[in-house]
Parts: structure tokens; C-alpha cells; sequence
């Protein structure tokens, strides 16, 4: 591959794609505080700061490693059609303030017209929260010196490459399958990860017996509040473009979430009598998960179809846990895994040449079957991949250094002893 | 002295406080807790799980008084803690071998 | 009316301007979430997951809703000079991702230099925030049933056609009054039908003689920078351009919260002794409310004068509630109806032509009173309408299924009656 | 000088451009109540409110006070060279919707591609915020009246000046300083300003025998979320375009918060064995601080060199004040002062021509020792004049309405006797 | 009869309970308290400064009972709640004049 | 064995406690509550109405001791605990029948 300096420019840097994708950037960086107060407020108060921490040292960690190397081995050799990146650039380097035609302009390619650096900083709030999103599910045992280790890792060994494979122009992309902003490379990732962490850390004391009701619905409240806004930049952000296909991800984006939790709560009301406000927020985010890889891809109906379906499927998905006794705490698998790979999936059927003719019709579209087989496959890979690779190298961390906190650290609970601090000292 | 302790229904934690002052106490503690008794407690949902919250909120009231007004007091909180439902609460009356105030050393019924 | 197919097109696709509405649609949308928080400071924390849940449906349910009708009820038949819209947009059908031109081009018409559709989702939050305003007035007492039906009725009946009348060139905007971002529509609107549901609902138990003050300031604050950092998107977005007017609207949002938190806090501190955080945070919310008629149509000191009016004068209305004893519990009337009214008849005095070339001069820059005129016909027409509409269907429902909750659902908190939830399980 | 008016207009107007600054002005809006919580949340609970207010009222006060003077005196008399500007925008005349040039553009001068109006409310929010600033020093006992004229006196002698010399073509950027965001303006005049008052205060009641821990880290750390944020604006939108430039201070930003991060917390694991979550927000300001006057200068890793080194500096900085036993109770001087000296003169060292050809290269890219010079001058400058004004303008309001609170108000804390309020009614 | 006042570790609240349930007891009354004693404190840290925090979290029980079931109620809280580390906490038994139930007015073994 | 139970000001916690520790006293229970009382209470506002709070936060202390120190303990506590001000609070002291140390099962005195 040549490197990107010696690639055709890119477009003309347009200053109000531009403008969108700063704005999207901030937007989706601020999903990462958001994650971790929709999930700080579910777990007990003792082990609030230990989820916040792990969310925000994601911002500082992974951002770091994002320049000195994920970057490259993601978005390098862009269009290679193959499995990883390369080291171009490595450290930042040739990441320009110009605008840049990565890949093959005869093949796959990717001609910006914001600064590459934008780009690649845009991709970095993607690589941070991606890792994040684990956190639900090794919630109140995990120790954090082995979660530090662990992301650092998995940004490497999985989140590039599977990147690659899909955004960069890698296999998944030449064979012909489609993730408009991360379907399978955030959600189906993360959650396959999430399940791979809660096998191997095991089940928190006294789960299931003991209740361990959310400490504080109002901060999930606020975390959802805060992902659905940031949602608009992850989603819509990812047309690198202030145009017609970012207005409709837009809006399927929100329309997708309002379906959702329509979708989570009536399955909800009618099972268990009431719609919980946490039901509300779930089956928001359950919504906002399923659309992503759509986002750009579909329209008319097809976002509240897929929203709603989505909402009420993660809502059934919650049982998985209980019938299978793994204790994936806040529920990764469910609305993680679960809505990635429906959405990942009825992108096949929902896809809509109309509304964006990078892709071709999906199978309720009269287009064939062709591209429904290519999002199982992919789904399918990256699920395998991200947990067979999580649980190897979980299973190393274990066996170096320790998963999980010491029975008493758990029962004090992780704020004071992985970070001899308190929450709230109020009064 | 006395010491008389009560748990009451927390929404009638105004009106035991506005009967009592009425009465003439001129003190009171009171303590945010938690009761378990007959009248059960609760099923809250968390994610399609059920689970019953045992524990309901009570306050619990500490009334110093002389020796002779307890009847009188134990008569006041009842009667303005009752809603004749399950879960009322309870009060109680314990012997108190001293008092003091902090502010001025007074003891026993001085102090109250 | 013609589709908006057969219409001309729209404007050519402007990148700037498409970044600064796909960035406001977000920014509105995250007021919602803004609302809930400073309405849920204020109640008390057995009722805090009711009014979050309230806020939060309306995101669900009302978004779903403006796809599937109200947005062609409102924006169908634009500039028809009439009192509906029509439903050639039901379920979006033709809601493009181009740009299009709706209405007349020889009489009232609106010509989008950005996607159709990004348009469609920018007024759907509008259309989600304005019923979840009226949340303030019912706080504590309203079954979370009869809120469901009250809002989606509401929606249909009460702000699809009043924004017809308003923002898509219905009967009041062909009489030549103005509403830059919703004063009328919005706040004179949702403030009515917060006074029918007040009256019809009755006094919380123990109002006025209990105390009931706010369970969470911090809350309350919270919300209240959410909101004023969502306005920017209101005001300035209702340009639906990144120009001129977008920024005056955007400086005059925010001076306007400004100079209205010194009036408020100034007669607070005069009639009461102190200035209290609420009072700062309640202050703001007058001036954003009172400036949003206004926002892009005022200049030079106008928005500071007009803030600085609305915070003392809304500050002063919070009497009304208490010599009336009706219960309109978090100030809905003091804050929306009485600050929208100020805002939309204060255009008729203040409205620059040299800011704004679609708006004459008003009174007192020496336009006339003919501006003045229709601004209070139609703050009256709104008012009215909303007023009588909400009382009627307010009262429909309570017949059919009661609007408030049992005394004893009342005194345990709608958390745990109508959800099933604590906010808080601390410790 | 001549009148904005009368200068050649301004460059066309960008939609793009327009669109990032309307932004970035929402953005940097939206870290004042940030700053509240990150404050907030480190006081005792009985002196929340009174740290919000602060914070909240300083966007009423200074935000009325910027339109009324403070902004003619800031940015009037572009380019002079001078000390301070004129009188020539008082109550925002001239202050149009179009572009304009201000300066000579023979010499300093700033040529807009947004509206006059937009530039100015976007400096506005740094107005406000620079002030606010300040609350972190003097938390806990300052007189609410007293901060009032304190903030607006300050407002006006000192912040306005020191904009001049370093934004507005006033001394400091005649000889050669430069200044992207904001290190000099606020962070090195802000911490001068916080150490004057904690001098003139004197130490809390307690200090430093009785811990006072954080009451609430979920504050603080939402606080950190909002800043982090908002800062994407601060400096990111002190480009005034959406350009290569704006995108390098986005990344730029980003990555030095990372890297700050890392930085104080290997130092604080390694000296105290835990790496604590208000360790990682704090690093994150602290970077966020440093990188603040580089943010549009330098490129490839220096700004996770910048960001390391602040993070771990700024932690080592805490010190100071436990040395010499002044109470900055919240650490403006380790955080911003120290912070922005930093970051001021690692300029000189980090300085890219390559990446804004507006700056010479720093010494480390071996332009030379000049830039270094310069950018040590105009540090010591502004804290020099800041720390002076600031112990004197406290100093006359200590003898005539007193600075500091009532023992028994500042046992009973602020927000009783400052506000009549309570920040949680929980129960 | 006799209150028994019980200071636990919170984690074994639960425990206790159950315990209490099955041993027939009808009712109690808890209250979230801190607790100072051998067990010392933890350190905490803030911004490079620490700090010993010498109160714990335990959680304060209190149980109305007839005299004649104290030893089994005081035995059965004691065996629930120990775990052999320091901090397990007291029980202690005082005496009672009176107790009133709210609800229905009875008295002293009724009301319990 | 005697409990002795005060109500002091929160801001007067730390000393009272320094002032047990070093009068050798080897552990207490503290307990946030509320207090109402002669010192009266404060006003607050919310949006144009004045209220008043009548209860003002107070701290409550258990202290177990032996019957021979509550002399002395109770003078400790009043004498750490006083500011002079109204509102300085109270301390009581009740008789204690059992006191059982969980961790060992010891008992009474040995049990404190
Ligand atoms: N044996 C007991 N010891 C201590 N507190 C008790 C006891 N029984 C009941 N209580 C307290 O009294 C409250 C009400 O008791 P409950 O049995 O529910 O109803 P009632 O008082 O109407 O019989 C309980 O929540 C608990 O706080
Ligand atoms: N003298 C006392 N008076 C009241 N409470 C006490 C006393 N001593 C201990 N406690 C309570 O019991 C708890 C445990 O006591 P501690 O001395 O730490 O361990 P142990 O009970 O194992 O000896 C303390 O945290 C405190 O709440
Ligand atoms: N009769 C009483 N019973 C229980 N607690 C009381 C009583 N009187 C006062 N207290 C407690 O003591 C505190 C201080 O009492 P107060 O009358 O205000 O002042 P002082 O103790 O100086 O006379 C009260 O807030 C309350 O907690």
C-alpha cells in the first residue's frame, strides 16, 4: 500500500462536513462519561467509583494507544481486503491536517473531505468506548489492575483487526457486508467480550439470591440521557458528511431509540405488570444498539420496525442469563450482543439503495438474499472472533495477575479497594 | 425520667411532631430507619427479575420526659401516629437513670 | 397543495447549514433529558422516577407518533393560510433526503437548503419537549396511564395543528404573526394545557400547608445548564441555517437567560432576602422561554431587556398559583405560560427588521402596531385553544380512566406505584 | 482605530465555519455548569449550593457585564498593541450579524468568515467561565455578596486587559506571544486570581487537620465528563473555522486529557499505591489546561508529551500549597496555574509551523529560543498583573463589605446561610 | 420484655434476618449507623493526601421481644451475624416498661 | 453496664470523639438523625415561599461502658461537646442487662 502522502488528495476539505464531524467526535466522546453513569447507577453504591473509573481510565488509556498504534493497525492498508492494518502510521504519523484518500481508488477506498486527522481522531471516541461497553458486564469483581491490562490488550488483538476487517476496507468489507457506524464492531464485539469476561470472573457474590437493585436510577437516567445525545454523533457522525445520508441516520438513530423502548416496555408491562423507568432507558439504548449498523442504510418505517423489534428481543434476551446462571451483570450480552446482531443482521433485509447507493437493496427490498448472508457471516465471525480471543486473553490475565478482587476487597466493595476513595460522603 | 421510642409511619412524622408540641414536649430526636414487621413490604422490578423489599421506611421518634407526663405522651403519639392500618408501628417506654444538658450541665428533669 | 415531490426543489444541499441543524436536532433532543432533571430535582424523591419516566416516554412515544401522523398534520398543506395540515406525510412518506421546498413560492412557502428529512427530525423534538413540559404542572399525582393517553391525544389535537397554525404558514402566520422557535407553540401552548391539567387534577395532599421542597437542587441545576446548552439548538437551529440570524438568535438565547436570572434573583432578593440557586436556575429558564418568540427577530440591548422583564415578572407570577390555590406544582404557569406570553407580545414591541429582513419593525422601533396586534392575537389564540382543548381531553380521560392516582398510591410515591422502582437504594 | 464598520468587511461568510463556532460556543456554554459539578462535587454537602451558584451566577452576571463594556474593552481597538480597548462596542454596537474585519490589516488583524455577533458571544462563554474559575480557591467561606462584585470588578480590570494583550492584538501578541485557547487569558489569570483570594480568605475553618473529603465524586467526575466535552469547543472552536487546524486542536485536546490522565495517576500509584478516580479527572483537567494555548500549534506526539508531563506535574504541584499551608481548597493553583504557566511556555518548545504557519517553529523543532522567550514573558506578565489586581481588588472589597463569611455561617455552611436553601432533601 | 439492640456488619444484614424470621421473630426495626471500635479504620486518599476514616458502616438492629425469648433471639442474632473478624459488632439487651402497639392500642406482649 | 446515649452537633463529632479516645473509651456507634428542640429551627426558601425546617441535623452517639466509667464518660462527652449555644444537645444513660461481643461471645464487661 502506498502511504497515504502518496495516495490522490482527497477531496476538498468541505468546512462544513467538517464542522459536523468535530461536533460528532465531541458527541461521541461524551457517550464514554455517559456510559459509565448508565451503568454506575445500576450497580451498588460501593462499587460506583470502580465503574466510573474503569469508563473514564478507558478515555485516558486507550486514547493513548489509539495514536501509538491501534490507529494504524485499524486503518492501515486500507482496502487491502485482508485481516489487519500495518504500522504506516504508527504514532500518528502521516495523519495530516489535509484531507486524504485512503485505500485503492479502484477498489476500496475512502476519499475524505474533512482532515485526516479529524478522521482519525473521530475513530479514536469509537476504539475508547468500544471497551467501555464491557464494563456492564464484569460489573462489582473486576480487578483493576487486570481490567487496565485487559483493554489494553483487547484494543490490539481485537479491536483493530476487527475494525480493519470492517470500516478499513478488510475482508469483511470486500466480501460485501455492511456496518454503517459499528453494529458488529462495537456492539457484537463488545458484547461477545462481555459474555467472555462474565464466564470467566464468575458470578458475584450472593448473585442471584440477594437482590442488587440499581443505587441510583436517576444517574442511568442521566447515562441515557447522555448516549442517546452522543448517539446522533456515533451514528450520524459516521457519514463523515453533513448531508443527506447523516440527516436520515439521524433520525433513524432517534426514531430507532423511540420505537425501542415503546418495543421494551409493553413487553415489559404485559410480563411484569409495569413499565420501569429502567425498562425505559434499556430499551432506549437496545434501540440505539440495533440501528447503528443501519443507521445510513434504511428508511420509511423500517427504523421504528427495527427499533421496536429490538427493544421487546433484548427485553426476552434478559432470561439468558438467568436460564444459563452466568452473571453477566448489567446485561452486555443482552442489549449488547443481542441488539448488535439483530441489527447487524435485519440490515440485511432493511437495507435500502434509495436512501444510500453504497449499498445494495436488502432481502425486504426485493434485493436478494445476497447481502443477508453477508451480515450473518460477519456477525457471525466477529462474535467468534472477539470471544475466543477475549477468553484467551482473559484466561492469560487470570493466570498472570488475577482477574478478580479477593473475597473481602469484593465484599468492601471496589471504591475503596481498588481506589481507596468513597462516593458520596454526604451529610 | 423516661425515654419514650416510637416508630411511626414516615407521612405522619408532621402531625406526631405537631401534637407532641402541642402537648408541651419541647424535644424530640428523631432517626430515619428502616422497619420489618406484619405488614410485609414490596415488590420492586429490575430488569424483568422480581424482587420483594422487605425493609420499609419508618421514623423512629425519642421523647425524653418526666417520669409523669409519659402516659400522656405515649397517648399523644399514638394517637396521632394511627391510621389503623397494618404497619402503624410501635412505642415504647424505657427507664432512664440520667440526664444531662450539654449546654448548661442541668440534670435529669432540669435538662429535658 | 401540491406534494412536496411536485413542488420546486428546494435550495442547493448546504453542508454549514446541514452540520448546524443535524448539531440542533441533537441538542433539542437533549432537552428532554434537560427537563426531566429539573423538574425531577424539584419533586420529592418518592415521585423522582415518575417525573424522569414521564420526560423520558415522551422521547419514546411522541417521536414514534410524529412519524407515523403529527408531523403531516402540522407541516402538510404548508402556507395554506388554514388550521390543519393534511396527511400526504403520514408514516414520512415522502419525507426525502433532499432538499425541498414546501408551500407556495408565491405566498408562503419554506425553502430548505438542507435534507427534507433532517427537517422532519429537527421538529420532532420540538414535538417531544413541549407536552413533557406540561409534566411540571401535574408532578406527583397523575397516573403514568392517563399521562400515556393524555400526551399522545395532545400531540394529535392541541400541538400538531397550533404548529400548523404557527410554523407551517397556517391561519396565524398568514395574519403576519411571528414565533421564531415556539413561544406561542411551545410554551403558551404547553403552559395552558399545564393550567387545564392542574385544575382538573386538584392539589397534591397536603398542598400549601406542607413544605415540599425540592428533593435534589443539584438536579435541578443540572438540568438547568442541560437545558440552556439545548437552546442554543431551539433558538439558533430555528434558523436552519448557519448565518446571521442563527447567531444573533444564539447571543440573544443566551443573554436573554442571562439578564432574565439578575431580574428574577434581584426581586428575589428584594422581596425574600436571598438569592436562591432555584431562583437563579428558574430565572434562567424564564429568559430562554421568553426569548424563544424572539430569538432571531431582536438586537442591540432588546434580548437584555427582554430577559431581565421575564426573569422579575415570572418571579412575581409564581403569586398566581397561591392566590388562586391551584396547584400547578413545579410553576408551569409562572414560568412557560406566563413567560411565553411575555416573549411573543414583547416581539410586537421589539422586532428589527435590520436584523431580521422577514420581520417588520415593532412598536417601539417604530414599526406600528400592527405587528403588536397580531403578536397578542395570536399569544390569545394559542392560550385559548390549548386551554379549552386540554380541559377537554384531560376531563374525557379522567371520566374513562382517572387522571390521578389512589390517595394511597399518592402518599407510597409514584415511583414505587406507578413503576415498581426506588430512585435511590444508597448504602 | 477606525470603527468596525468602516474596516474592509470581513471574508464571506461560511456556512461550515459558522456552523463549528455557533457550536463551540453551546459547547464552551455548557462547561461553566460543568465546572459547578466538578467543583460541586468536592466540597461538603453543606456548601453545594454555594458553589453552584457561584458558578451558575457568573452566567448571569459576567455574561450582562461582557455585552454592556467588557467586550469593547477586550476586543475594541483591535491590533493596537496596546493595554487595553475602547469603548467603540459598549452594549454591543456595531456588533453586527455580518463578518468584519477588526485590526489593521496591515498589522495585527482578525478577518471573520463568521458573524461579528457569533465571535463575540463565543468569547462571551470564556468571559464567564474565566471567572468561575476562580470559585475552586476560595470554596467554602467567600461571601456571596462578596464574590458578586468581586467577579464583576475583575471581570472588567483584569480580564478584559489581559484579553487585549493576548487575543486581540494588544502587547503581548505585538512582541510575539501566542496564546490558541486560552492558557494566559484564563488559566494563568484565573489561578492568580483563585491564589490572591485563598491568601486574603485564609484557610477553612479545620484546614488542614479534618479531612473534608469530595461529597459526591459522581459530581465531580460528571463535572470532568462536561468539561472534557465543552473543551472540544474551547479550543477546537478558537480556529473560528472548521479546518485542518480546528481538527489538530480537537485531537489535540483529546489526547492530552489521555495522556494527562495517565500521567497523574502513574505518579500517584506509584507515591500513594492507588490510582484514585478524582486522580483521573483531575489529570484530565490538568492536561485539558495545559494543552489549552498549544491546542492549534503543535502536532505529532507532542501533545501527549504536553499532557503527560502536566498530568504528572500538576499532581506533584498539590503540594505546594500543603508546603506553604495556604487552603486553595480545590487546587486552582496545581491544577490551573501551574497548569497554564506549563502549558504557556511548553509552547515555546512545542511550537509546529507545519501545522499553523501562524507561529514560528518552537525551540524543540529548532526554531530558536525567541518563541520561548516570549511565551515565558507573557506568562509571567499576566500572572504578575493578575496576582497583583487580585490581591487588590479583594483586598478593598475585604475593608468595605468583607470577604469572608460569619463563623457560624460557615459551619452552618453556604447554602443555608448564603441561599436559605439545601442542596438534598433525600427521604 | 426487653429490647435487644444488635450493631452488624451490613453485609450480614440479610443473614440476620432470615435468621430472625425463622426463629419466629415478627418484627424489627434497622437504622444505617457508623461504628467506631478495635477494627480501626481505612485510609482513603484525596488528591495526594490521605486520610483515616474511622467510622464503618454497620448497621443497627433493634428487636422487641418477650422476656422469655431473649436468650434464643440474642443467640440466634449472634450466631447469624459473626464471621470471627473483628468488627462483628454487640447485642445488648435492655428493659422495657411498655410498648404500645400504634394500630390497634394493645400492650406490652401483644404488642409486639 | 450502662449505655449512654448523646445527642450532640454534627461539627462537634471529631472532638467529642478524640476526647473519648483518649479518655480510653474503645468504641461507639454513632447515628445521623435529626433534633428538634428549644434552639428552634431555620428557614429556608423555595421560589418565593418561606418554610420552616424544624428539625436541625444532630449526631447521635451509643456508647457501652462499664457502670464504674459512666461518670467520667458522660462528663467527657458533655465537656467535648459543649459550645455554649443553644442546641448543645442531651446525654442519657439507661441500664443495660447483656452485653454479648459477637466476634467472641463474650460477655458483659469483657464484651465492651
Ligand atoms: N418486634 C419488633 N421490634 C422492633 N420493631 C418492631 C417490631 N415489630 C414491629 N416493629 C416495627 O414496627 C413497624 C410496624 O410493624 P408491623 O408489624 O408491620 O405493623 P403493626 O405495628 O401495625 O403491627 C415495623 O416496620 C418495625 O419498624
Ligand atoms: N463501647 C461501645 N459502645 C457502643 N458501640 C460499640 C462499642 N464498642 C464497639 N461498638 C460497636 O461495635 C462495632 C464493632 O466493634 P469493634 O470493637 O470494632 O469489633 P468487635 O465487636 O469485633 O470487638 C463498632 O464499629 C461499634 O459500632
Ligand atoms: N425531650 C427530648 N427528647 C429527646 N431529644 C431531645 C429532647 N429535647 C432535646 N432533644 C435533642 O437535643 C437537641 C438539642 O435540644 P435543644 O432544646 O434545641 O437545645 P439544648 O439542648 O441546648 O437545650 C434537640 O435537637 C434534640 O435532638
Amino acid at each position: 500500500m502506498p502511504l497515504a502522502a502518496e495516495l490522490p488528495p482527497g477531496l476538498e476539505l468541505d468546512s462544513g462536513n467538517t464542522a459536523w464531524v468535530l461536533m460528532a467526535a465531541a458527541l461521541v466522546l461524551f457517550m464514554t462519561p455517559g456510559l459509565a453513569f448508565f451503568y454506575g447507577g445500576m450497580v451498588r453504591s460501593k462499587n460506583l467509583l470502580g465503574m466510573l473509573m474503569q469508563n473514564f481510565f478507558a478515555m485516558g488509556l486507550l486514547g493513548v494507544l489509539w495514536v501509538l498504534v491501534a490507529f494504524s493497525l485499524a486503518f492501515g492498508a486500507f482496502g487491502d481486503g485482508g485481516f489487519i492494518g500495518n504500522l504506516d502510521f504508527v504514532g500518528f504519523k502521516d495523519v495530516v491536517t489535509s484531507t486524504v484518500t485512503l485505500g485503492d481508488p479502484d477498489g476500496l477506498f475512502l476519499s475524505l473531505s474533512i482532515p485526516f486527522v479529524l478522521f482519525a481522531a473521530y475513530q479514536m471516541t469509537f476504539a475508547i468506548i468500544t471497551p467501555a461497553l464491557i464494563t456492564g458486564s464484569t460489573a462489582d469483581r473486576l480487578k483493576f489492575s487486570a481490567y487496565v491490562v485487559f483493554i489494553a490488550v483487547w484494543l490490539v488483538l481485537v479491536y483493530a483487526p476487527v475494525a480493519h476487517w470492517v470500516f478499513a476496507g478488510g475482508w469483511l468489507a470486500e466480501r460485501g457486508s455492511f456496518d454503517f457506524a459499528g453494529g458488529a464492531v462495537v456492539h457484537i464485539n463488545a458484547g461477545a467480550a462481555g459474555l467472555a469476561l462474565a464466564l470467566l470472573l464468575g458470578r458475584r457474590k450472593g448473585w442471584p439470591e440477594t437482590p442488587m437493585p440499581p443505587h441510583s436510577l436517576p444517574l442511568t437516567l442521566l447515562g441515557t440521557g447522555m448516549l442517546w445525545f452522543g448517539w446522533a454523533g456515533f451514528n450520524a457522525g459516521s457519514a463523515l458528511a453533513a448531508d443527506g445520508i447523516a440527516a436520515q441516520a439521524l433520525f433513524n438513530t432517534f426514531i430507532a431509540a423511540s420505537a425501542a423502548m415503546l418495543g421494551w416496555l409493553l413487553v415489559e408491562r404485559i410480563k411484569d405488570g409495569h413499565a420501569t423507568t429502567l425498562g425505559a432507558a434499556s430499551g432506549a439504548v437496545a434501540g440505539l444498539v440495533a440501528i447503528t449498523p443501519c443507521a445510513g442504510f434504511v428508511g420509511g418505517l423500517s427504523p421504528i420496525i427495527i427499533g421496536f423489534v429490538a427493544g421487546a428481543l433484548c427485553f426476552l434476551a434478559l432470561g439468558i442469563k438467568r436460564r444459563f446462571k452466568f452473571d453477566d451483570s448489567l446485561d452486555v450480552v443482552a442489549v449488547h450482543l443481542v441488539g448488535g446482531l439483530f441489527g447487524s443482521i435485519a440490515l440485511g433485509l432493511f437495507a435500502e439503495d434509495a436512501i444510500n447507493p453504497a449499498i445494495p437493496d436488502g432481502m425486504l427490498l426485493g434485493g436478494g438474499s445476497d447481502l443477508f448472508v453477508e451480515q450473518v457471516i460477519a456477525a457471525v465471525a466477529v462474535l467468534a472472533f472477539s470471544l475466543v480471543m477475549s477468553l484467551a486473553i482473559g484466561k492469560v490475565i487470570d493466570l498472570v495477575i488475577g482477574l478478580r478482587v479477593s473475597d473481602e476487597d469484593e465484599t468492601v466493595g471496589l471504591d475503596l479497594s481498588q481506589h481507596a476513595e468513597q462516593a458520596y460522603n454526604v451529610g | 425520667m423516661r425515654l419514650i421510642t416510637a416508630i411511626v409511619k414516615p407521612f405522619k412524622l408532621e402531625d406526631v411532631k405537631d401534637a407532641l408540641k402541642e402537648a408541651g414536649a419541647t424535644g424530640m430526636t428523631i432517626t430515619e430507619v428502616k422497619g420489618f414487621g406484619r405488614q410485609g413490604g414490596h415488590t420492586e422490578l429490575y430488569r424483568g427479575a422480581e424482587y420483594t423489599i422487605d425493609f420499609l421506611p419508618k421514623v423512629r421518634m425519642e421523647v425524653l420526659a418526666d417520669t409523669a407526663d409519659v402516659d400522656r405522651i405515649v397517648d399523644v403519639i399514638v394517637n396521632a401516629a394511627r391510621t389503623g392500618k397494618i404497619g402503624d408501628g410501635k412505642v415504647w417506654v424505657t427507664s432512664v437513670e440520667r440526664v444531662v444538658r450539654i449546654r448548661t450541665g442541668e440534670l435529669d428533669d432540669d435538662a429535658i
